[in-house]
C-alpha cells in the first residue's frame, strides 16, 4: 500500500507552491480580471513554460520532461491554489491529452513539442448550446476537409493557435483538429462569470480540418479525454478548496465581533469543520483518480467521475461558505472571496457539471454490478 | 379562514385601485443605484401623489402627513400599488426607520421640521449605523463625536450605507463615551448629508453592482440641537431604528424562481433526456416550491393578524434566511442544467437573459445583508425560542478595554 | 385575507391540548409501546369519541357534529402533539372520508353514525409490496362480491371493523368495504418501527365485498382520499414537530455542559433555529391545505402534497435533530425522543412517502403551466 | 502511487493469511451484549492464540507479550483477519485503551500484574469515565472519591461502560478534590469490576438493544496502591485514554450502504417506474458512492503513512461523523423507497431482512457515540484548524462552583 504522492512528487509541490506564490499572486489574477483586453497572464505563461510544467506528462521524445501524470496532478493542485490565469487546462489537460491519446505519430511529432514548450495555447470545442452534450446536437460538420458550424463556449478559444473540434463528417461525429490562425475561422470572446479564465464563441466557415484519431469515435475519444480532464481538474478543484479554507480560518482569526474572534463561535467553527471534511473528502477521491490515470487502470471512468464529482462539491460549497465567513467584506470587489467564487464555477461547469458526471458514475456502477 | 376580503377590505381595495389606475406613471424606472444614475424625481412626484391622498404612510396621524389609516389598508394599497407600473423607492429607509426614529426620540422641532417633508417626498433619508469593525456588531460603532462649546465634532467612517449618495439627511450613530460599557456610550444625531466634512464613497460589489456606499466623516461639525435622544441614549434609539430593518430586507423574489427553473428545463437536456423529465430536478422543483409557498402563506399568517388588528407572530423572521438560501441553490442548480454553457454571463446569449447567472452573483450579497445567516438564526433562537445568548465578554467592561484583536 | 383559524377553532384546539395533556401522557403511549399485546389505547379512543371528535367533520344528519374539516385540522395537531396511541387517522381520515367522498346514502347511513360513535374502527387496504402503489400491482381481485388477496401494510388492520380495500374485478380497480369479522379474513400483527400504530397483514380468501362508489376508479378514488389524509396528517406532523422543539429547548436550557446551558452554544441554537424554520415552513403549506380541503377548491391536489412534503420533512428533521439536541440520554429508551422519531417515520410513510408526493406535486404543477 | 504491497509488506501479509488460514475458527460468534450472551470462551482461545504466534498487539514490545511488530504489519495483519470468520473482540477498550493508560502512568507491579494477562486475553477490562451529568464534557467527572486510612472510598455512578457486565476490570476516573478547577481535581484508579461496592445496569437503548451500562459505585474501597498516577492528575492520565477512543469508534460499515441501496432499488419502482432509473435516487447513490469512497480512500492514506513509518495527518478524524450521517440519511432514504412497507421492520417481511430499518434505528446512537456531530466538529476545528475554544466558564473557578443547573 503506497496510496500517496512520493518525496519527490510532495517536492515539486512545493516548488510549484514557492513559484506560483511569486509569479502568480492575486494581483496578477486581479490584472486580468479588471482589464477587458486581457484574457490570461502571458508572463506567467512564459514562466510556467519555462518550468516544462506544460510537458511533465508529455513523453521527453516529444519535448517533453516524461514525467507522469502524478506529477501533473500536483502542479494542478498548486494552479487551482494560485487561480492561475493561463490556458494550462485547456492546453495540457485537453489539447496535450487528446493529441497523446488519438493522435498520429505525425500530429504527436508536430504539435507535442510546441505545446510542451509553450508555442501553441489549445482549446477543446465541443458544445454548441445549453445543456449535456449528446451526439445527436451536433450541428458542426466536415466536408472535404473544411469545417463548418459554430462552438460555444470555448474555454481560451479567444486565445487559442489549435483547437480539438468535435464534429460530422457521417452520421457519426469524430474529432478534428483546427488551426485557429487559418482562414475560415470567427472567433467572438464572451462574458462569463470568471473572466480570468476567458471563453469564446468560435464560428467556422470552411476552416482546414485535419482529423484526430478514429472515424465516427468523437464522442467516445471526448469521454476518455473528459475522464482525463476530470481527475486533474479536480486537482485544481482541491487546491481552491484549501486556499477557501485558509482565508475564511485567517479571517474567523483577526475578525472580531462582540468583543472575540468570530472564529471561536461554533457557527463559523462547524462551517469550517465542514469545509474541510469537504475537502478531504475530495482529495482522497482525486487521489484515486491520480492513481487510475496514472496507472491506466480500467476504473478510470469511475474514478474520474468520482473525482469530479467530490472536487464540485468541495471547492463549490468551500467558496460560497469562506465568502459568506468574510460577511460583508466578502461581497466587495476588493476582497479575493468572489474570485474563488468565480473560479469555482467555472472549474465546476468547464468539463460538464457535477450532475451529468453523477449519472456517469451510476451508469458505470450499473455496468460494474451486472459485470 | 379564506382568501376573500372582508366587505370592508374590498371596498377599501377597489377605491385603492382605482385610485392608481387613475394616477401610478405607466413605465417604472430603473433601480437607484451608482451604476445607473436615479431618476429621483419621478420617485418624488409619485411619492407626493399618494401624500396627498393619503396613501403614502397610510398608517401615519393626519397632523403628520399620513394616511390616519390602518395596517391592513396599508397591506392592500402595497398589495394593489406593486400591481402597477411605479417608480422605484428611495424613501423606504428614511420612512420605515429614520424618520419613525425622530418621531419617537427627537424633540418637537425636529418632528416638526422633518416628518411632513419626507412624508412628501421631498427629503430623502439615510440610515448610519454599520461601521468597517462592527459589522454584524453594530454597538461596536467606533465613530467619534467629541463636544466642543455647543456642539459636536464628529470623525469615523460608516459603511454598507444605501442611498447615502441621494440622501438629504442621514440618522447617524456615533461613540460619545469609551470608558463606560459599549451600550452606554453612544449618542444618536441627524446630520445634513451635504454638510462639508462628509464624503460619500461607493462600494464596489462582487455583482459588480454598487448598491451601498461608505460615508466617511472629517472633522464634521453638528449643533446639540441635532442630538436626537439623550447623550449616552444612542443605542437605545438605534434599537427603535432596527426593530424595522430585518422586516424591510425581507424577501427577495424567490416566489417566481422555481417557475424560472421551469421554463429553462422545458428546453434543456440531460444525458437522461429533457432536464424536465429528470428526477432529480423534479424532487428539487418540489423542494423549492414548498419552501417558496411557506414562505407566501407565512406573510399572508402575518397580514391577517393585521387585519385582525393583532400583533403577527415571530413567523416572518423566516423569510430573508430562506430566500437567500433558495436563490443561491436554484442558481447553482440551473447552472448545471445548462452544463458547460451556464458560465456564459451575457444576457445576450444565456437562457433567460442570464437571470440565474445573476441571481448567483446577487445571492450571497443577500445571504450578509441586514443580518447574516448566522445572526438571523442567532435571532430567532434567542428572541423567539428564548435560548440564552452566547457568552458576552464586550458587556460589562468600558468599550476601550473591548479585545478587538489589533 | 383571514388565513388563520378562528377564534372558536382557537378555543377548540386549546381545549384539546388539555383534553390529551389529561388523557394521553407520554405515560399512556408507552404503555401501548411496552405492551405487545396492545396496539391502541381503548380507554382514550372512547374518551375520544365522547368527545365527538370523530364525528366532527361528518354531518349532524349523520351523527356528526357537523362541523367543518379546519375543526379537524386543530384536533389533527394535537393528537399529532400527543402521540395519541388511537386508530384516528385510519377512522377518520381515510374510512369515514371514503365514504363520505364515495359512498352511497345507504353507506353513508350504516357507517357514519357508528363511525362517529367510535363503534367502528377503519382501515385503509391498499398496498401489497414494497413500492409505490401502481394499478399494475394490484393482485387483490373480487368475485362475485367475493374478495380474495393479501393487503400489506395495513396500519391498524389488526383492531379495524371495516376496511376500504382496493382491488379489481374487471381490468381496473375499485374500492370495496369489507367488515373484517366476517369470514374469510385472516389477519397478522406485523412487528413495524411505531409499535404505538399498529399495522397487520390482511389476507382475504373470499371475504364479502360491497362496492364502494364507482366501478374502475379505486385508483382515482383512493388518490381522492390520500389527498385528503395528507393534509390531516400534515397537521399531525406539524404537532408532533411542535413537540419535538419544545423538548429539544427545555433540555437545551437544563442541561449544562462545560459551565453553560447546551442552549447557549451556537451549534444547538442555530439547530433549533433550523427547526423552528421548517416547522413553521410546514404549517404555512398545512393551513394553505386546510383552507383547499374545507373550502373543496380544485388546488387540493397541489395544495395536500405541498402540505405532505412540508410536514414529512420537518418532522423527520425535528425528530433527529431533536433526539440529538439531547445526545447520550436522548439515544436511550426511557427519553421520549425515539417515540417522536418512530411517529416521524410512521407518519411519514402510511398515506406514502414524500418522495411519491413530490413527483405528484411536479406534475400537478406541469398540468397547470400547461393549462 | 500504487496499491500494491511492497515485496515487505507482501511477505508479511502471505505469512500473516497463511497462519489465520492453519489457526483461525471457521464460525463468527454474535456481538457480545446483553441480549445474547457473550461467548467470551471462544474470543479468549482466539486472543490466546494470536497472542502466542505474536499477531496480538502486533507492535507492543515482546516482553510485554507483544509481536515487537510495525504498525503497517498491524494493519496488514487487520485486515488479513477481518477475511476471516473470527470471534467477536471483547479486548478492544482495554488493550486499545485501558492497558496502554496503565503502561504510561501505572507503577510497575501494575505493569507487571495486568499487562501480560491482558494480552493474551484472560483479563478484559473496560473504561470508567462518562457520567450522566457529563456527556461530552468528561471531565464534570463527580464521582467522589475520599481518603480513609490508606486507601479510597468511592461514591457515583458512570455511564455508556461498554462491556462493563463482562469485564474483570476497570479504569476509573473520580474526583478526589472539588475545591480546585475541574481538570486538576480527578484522579485515576484501576477497579475489580467483581469487588463489593460495584453494581452494573445494563443500558436500554432505543433500538431495544442493551451495549452498554450503567456502573455505580456504592462504598467501593481501593487500596492507594491501585491509583495510576498522582493524585490530581487524573485528567492528565485520561487524556492518553482519550487519545485512542475515537479513532476506534470509527467507520461502521456504510462503504456497503450504497450497494444495499443499489440492491434495493433494483426490484422496487416509484411512480416513475423502476426505483434504479430514478433520477433523484441516481443522484443520491453517486453522492452517497462519493462520501463512501472517499473515506476509504482517507483510511488508505492514514496507512501509507503507518507503512513509511511516518505519523497519519489528522484527516482519520472525519471518519465517524460522515459515517453516521450517511447512515441515517441511507435508511430514511431506503425507506422512503419501500413507501408504505417502509414501516415494517420485521426481517422475515421486510426487504433487505429489514437492514435499513435495523440501520434507522443505529444512526442517532452513532451520531453521538464516542463524540457527538458536534464535538467533533469542535474537535476538527480546535485541533486540525487550530481555531480558538469557545469561552469557558467552567476552567478558572472551584469545580465545586461550576453552574450546572442544580
Amino acid at each position: 500500500m503506497d496510496f500517496d504522492f512520493s518525496d519527490d512528487q510532495k517536492f515539486l509541490k512545493g516548488e510549484a507552491r514557492k513559484f506560483l506564490e511569486a509569479r502568480s499572486p492575486v494581483s496578477a489574477v486581479r490584472a486580468v480580471l479588471d482589464d477587458p483586453a486581457a484574457s490570461y497572464d502571458k508572463a506567467l505563461w512564459k514562466a510556467v513554460a519555462e518550468q516544462g510544467w506544460l510537458g511533465a506528462a508529455i513523453p521527453e521524445a516529444h519535448g517533453g520532461l516524461g514525467l507522469g501524470r502524478l506529477e501533473l496532478c500536483v502542479i494542478a493542485e498548486e494552479l487551482g491554489r494560485a487561480l492561475a490565469p493561463i490556458p494550462f487546462a485547456s492546453s495540457v489537460y485537453f489539447l496535450a491529452e487528446a493529441i497523446m491519446l488519438a493522435g498520429s505519430e505525425a500530429q504527436k511529432a508536430k504539435w507535442l513539442p510546441k505545446l510542451a514548450a509553450g508555442e501553441v495555447i489549445g482549446c477543446f470545442a465541443t458544445v454548441e448550446r445549453p445543456g449535456v452534450l449528446t451526439e445527436s446536437q451536433i450541428a458542426a460538420r466536415v466536408e472535404g476537409g473544411k469545417i463548418s458550424g459554430a462552438k460555444i463556449p470555448v474555454t481560451d478559444g479567444d486565445i487559442a493557435d489549435l483547437a480539438v473540434v468535435l464534429a460530422k463528417d457521417g452520421q457519426r461525429s469524430s474529432l478534428w483538429l483546427v488551426e485557429l490562425a487559418g482562414a475560415g475561422v470567427k472567433r467572438e470572446t464572451l462574458q462569463t462569470l470568471d473572466p480570468t479564465r476567458g471563453a469564446a464563441r468560435l464560428t467556422f466557415t470552411g476552416a482546414a480540418a485535419e482529423r484526430l484519431g478514429e472515424a465516427g469515435e468523437g464522442m467516445a475519444l471526448a469521454e476518455q479525454v473528459l475522464n482525463r480532464a476530470a481527475v486533474l481538474l479536480a486537482f485544481e478543484q482541491v487546491g481552491g478548496a484549501g486556499r477557501c479554507l485558509e482565508m475564511a480560518k485567517e479571517y474567523a482569526l483577526q475578525r472580531y465581533a462582540f468583543g472575540r474572534p468570530i472564529g471561536s463561535y461554533q457557527a463559523i467553527k462547524h462551517k469550517l469543520a465542514d469545509i474541510y471534511i469537504k475537502t478531504e473528502l475530495a482529495r482522497s477521491n482525486a487521489y484515486y483518480g491520480a492513481w487510475a490515470l496514472e496507472s491506466g487502470a480500467a476504473e478510470l471512468p469511475t474514478a474520474a467521475a468520482a473525482a469530479r464529482v467530490a472536487g464540485c462539491e468541495a471547492f463549490w460549497f468551500a467558496a460560497k461558505e469562506s465568502l459568506q465567513t468574510h460577511g460583508g467584506m466578502g461581497y466587495t470587489w476588493e476582497v479575493d472571496c468572489h474570485l474563488f467564487y468565480r473560479r469555482a464555477q467555472q472549474l465546476g461547469l468547464v468539463a460538464g457539471a457535477a450532475k451529468a458526471w453523477k449519472e456517469r458514475l451510476v451508469s458505470e456502477l450499473e455496468r460494474r454490478n451486472a459485470a | 379562514m379564506d382568501f376573500n376580503d372582508t366587505p370592508e377590505e374590498a371596498a377599501y381595495r377597489a377605491q385603492a385601485r382605482a385610485w392608481l389606475e387613475a394616477n401610478a406613471p405607466k413605465t417604472r424606472v430603473g433601480e437607484v443605484s451608482h451604476d445607473d444614475a436615479p431618476n429621483l424625481e419621478a420617485s418624488r412626484a409619485w411619492q407626493r401623489k399618494k401624500a396627498e391622498a393619503g396613501y403614502a404612510c397610510i398608517t401615519w396621524p393626519k397632523e403628520w402627513g399620513g394616511g390616519g389609516g390602518k395596517a391592513w389598508q396599508s397591506v392592500i394599497f402595497g398589495q394593489e400599488e406593486a400591481k402597477v407600473a411605479t417608480p422605484v423607492n428611495p424613501f423606504a429607509i428614511g420612512l420605515g426607520m429614520c424618520v419613525p426614529t425622530v418621531m419617537a426620540a427627537g424633540n418637537d422641532a425636529d418632528k416638526q421640521r422633518f416628518v411632513k417633508p419626507a412624508v412628501l417626498g421631498e427629503e430623502i433619508w439615510c440610515q448610519l449605523f454599520s461601521e468597517p469593525a462592527g459589522g454584524s456588531d453594530v454597538a461596536a460603532a467606533r465613530t467619534r463625536a467629541i463636544r466642543e462649546g455647543d456642539g459636536w465634532v464628529i470623525n469615523g467612517q460608516k459603511v454598507w450605507t444605501s442611498g447615502a449618495h441621494y440622501s438629504d439627511f442621514g440618522l447617524l450613530l456615533v461613540r460619545t463615551d469609551p470608558d463606560v460599557p459599549k451600550h452606554k456610550g453612544m449618542t444618536m444625531f441627524w446630520i445634513d448629508m451635504k454638510a462639508p466634512g462628509v464624503e460619500v464613497r461607493p462600494i464596489h460589489q462582487m455583482s459588480g453592482a454598487s448598491n451601498f456606499n461608505e460615508v466617511y466623516f472629517t472633522d464634521l461639525k453638528v449643533k446639540d440641537s441635532q442630538r436626537v435622544g439623550d447623550v449616552g441614549e444612542g443605542w437605545r434609539v438605534a434599537l427603535v431604528t432596527l426593530m424595522n430593518e430585518r422586516l424591510s430586507v425581507g424577501g427577495g423574489g424567490t416566489g417566481s424562481g422555481h417557475r424560472r427553473v421551469f421554463k429553462l428545463a422545458g428546453d434543456i437536456s440531460t444525458l437522461a433526456g429533457m432536464a424536465l423529465k429528470d428526477g432529480a430536478l423534479r424532487e428539487k422543483i418540489a423542494e423549492w416550491y414548498v419552501q417558496a409557498e411557506g414562505l407566501k402563506y407565512t406573510t399572508y399568517r402575518t397580514m391577517t393578524a393585521l387585519s385582525r388588528g393583532q400583533t403577527p407572530g415571530p413567523e416572518s423572521s423566516i423569510s430573508k434566511i430562506v430566500t437567500a438560501g433558495l436563490m443561491q441553490e436554484m442558481a447553482n442548480a440551473a447552472l448545471e442544467l445548462e452544463d458547460q454553457f451556464g458560465i456564459i454571463s451575457d444576457p445576450e446569449l444565456a437562457p433567460l437573459a442570464g437571470a440565474f447567472q445573476m441571481s448567483l452573483m446577487a445571492a450571497p450579497g443577500l445571504r450578509i445583508a441586514g443580518g447574516t445567516d448566522e445572526i438571523l438564526r442567532n435571532i430567532i433562537a434567542e428572541r423567539v425560542l428564548g435560548l440564552p445568548q452566547d457568552v458576552r465578554l464586550d458587556k460589562d467592561v468600558a468599550f476601550k478595554d473591548i479585545p478587538t484583536g489589533r
